[in-house]
């Protein structure tokens, strides 16, 4: 049931939600995530963000992430877009959509997809600042503890 | 979920992000070495293999590894013809 | 800063995202929140929900739910729209937005943002049903629950 | 966020949703009661004011209030020239 994609070009809102919502009358919410590339504060600003993944791993571990939102709320839909190689500052990377029948499900579940998307799915950040110099981005111990939250209500 | 698995007897190594760029390597296909049976015997064969391979998998090492596209711990077996990746923590969404 | 609309056409989920992102480089996420009128799974179906409301003071809610959650987390844009009048089944009721750095705040808010809503602005639903039959919507205690959630955490 | 004061010596009072359906009012103009000086004070007066009325406003009323488009309880003050607002319960979002 889930719509899952990996792509360089952009993708559109408006458009994603109306897919995901044509024609039906079960639906009471829509929960939403979407990701942008920040140009970051410090001194160097980020001049490009370059999005590397593992083709076929990427997919199989986002049908996965989909599946086990799907297990844990009850869902009429479910959306995931993840961009890959050169971005933007400004630019969207990634896009999560839950729909249910009440909020509170559609919400969590968003939530929850964007948490473990973010620890669970083969995509790896280099930042290519204004500067010329170049970073790969750390994993941060929040997403970790934000996806730990996940598994101790399983 | 259809079971992912290398042709071959060998095995197939991929490198992603940062280790990709340290070693040089973005695949290979490599035989089956005999000491290893389990991903953390491959880990440590990995780090066998010179300067740059030993600073990426010896010791407490911050690469992960996922066999024929799943995440594996060290416990996980390998067996001829499996797809290994090894990479850093993820850093998407 | 928020945008703040009483409406009764429809709204474009894609363009109000954009047009709060447009030329931003700060925003890491944006979470949303998307109500839509459901048709109801008992015996009598919803043909059509009338939303009715209180001009004036509805504005003047919506602003200050808006400020609210401006002052609890750092909020780099935020809208809220909601319809009023008729509207079919299938047909969306109420659009929040809430960008941030980064997604925790953004989809905290969002929640947020929705539970006030339900609790605090002065919206009115009418189910008119299939049978010709019609009824006010009734609060849900689940809603006052649900709100009351962030008055604990004040 | 500035006040909103009806223009006069009275009170001007809205009804929303099945309590205008049912008092069959919108909106109506009353001079201000001699005996009102809160919101409970005006709920007392509009119980008075028959069977209807009664039902609406009378013991644990399930009717809100907003003074000048805020929410008001029955301690809040009602003075001349005030918008004063009753409802069911709020359901949108």
């Amino acid at each position: 049931m889930a719509t899952v994609r990996v792509q360089a070009g952009p993708f559109d809102v408006g458009a994603e939600t109306a897919a995901l919502t044509a024609g039906r009358t079960d639906i009471g919410g829509i929960g939403c995530f979407l990701g942008t590339v920040r140009a970051g504060s410090g001194e160097r600003r980020v001049a490009a963000m370059h999005l590397e993944h593992y083709p076929g791993m990427t997919e199989r571990a986002m049908q996965r992430i989909a599946a086990e939102a799907e297990r844990r709320w009850e869902l009429l839909g479910c959306t995931l877009i993840h961009r890959t190689g050169p971005l933007a500052p400004g630019e969207p990377i990634v896009l999560v959509l839950a729909a249910a029948a009440h909020r509170q499900p559609a919400l969590a579940a968003t939530e929850f997809l964007i948490d473990w998307l973010k620890t669970r799915a083969p995509f790896w950040k280099k930042e290519i600042f204004d500067d010329g110099t170049e970073a790969w981005v750390e994993a941060h111990d929040a997403d970790d503890t934000a996806a730990a939250r996940w598994r101790e209500r399983d | 979920m259809s079971e992912v698995r290398a042709a071959g007897s060998g095995l197939h190594l991929l490198y992603f992000a940062w280790l990709r760029e340290r070693l040089g390597t973005t695949e290979e296909r490599v035989d089956l070495p005999a000491s290893v049976r389990t991903v953390a015997d491959l880990f440590a064969w990995q780090a066998g293999r010179g300067p740059t391979y030993r600073a990426a998998f010896a010791g407490p090492s911050r690469v992960r590894c996922a066999v024929n596209q799943d995440f594996a711990g060290g416990d996980a077996p390998v067996r001829p013809g499996d797809e290994i990746a090894f990479f850093p923590p993820v850093t998407g969404g």
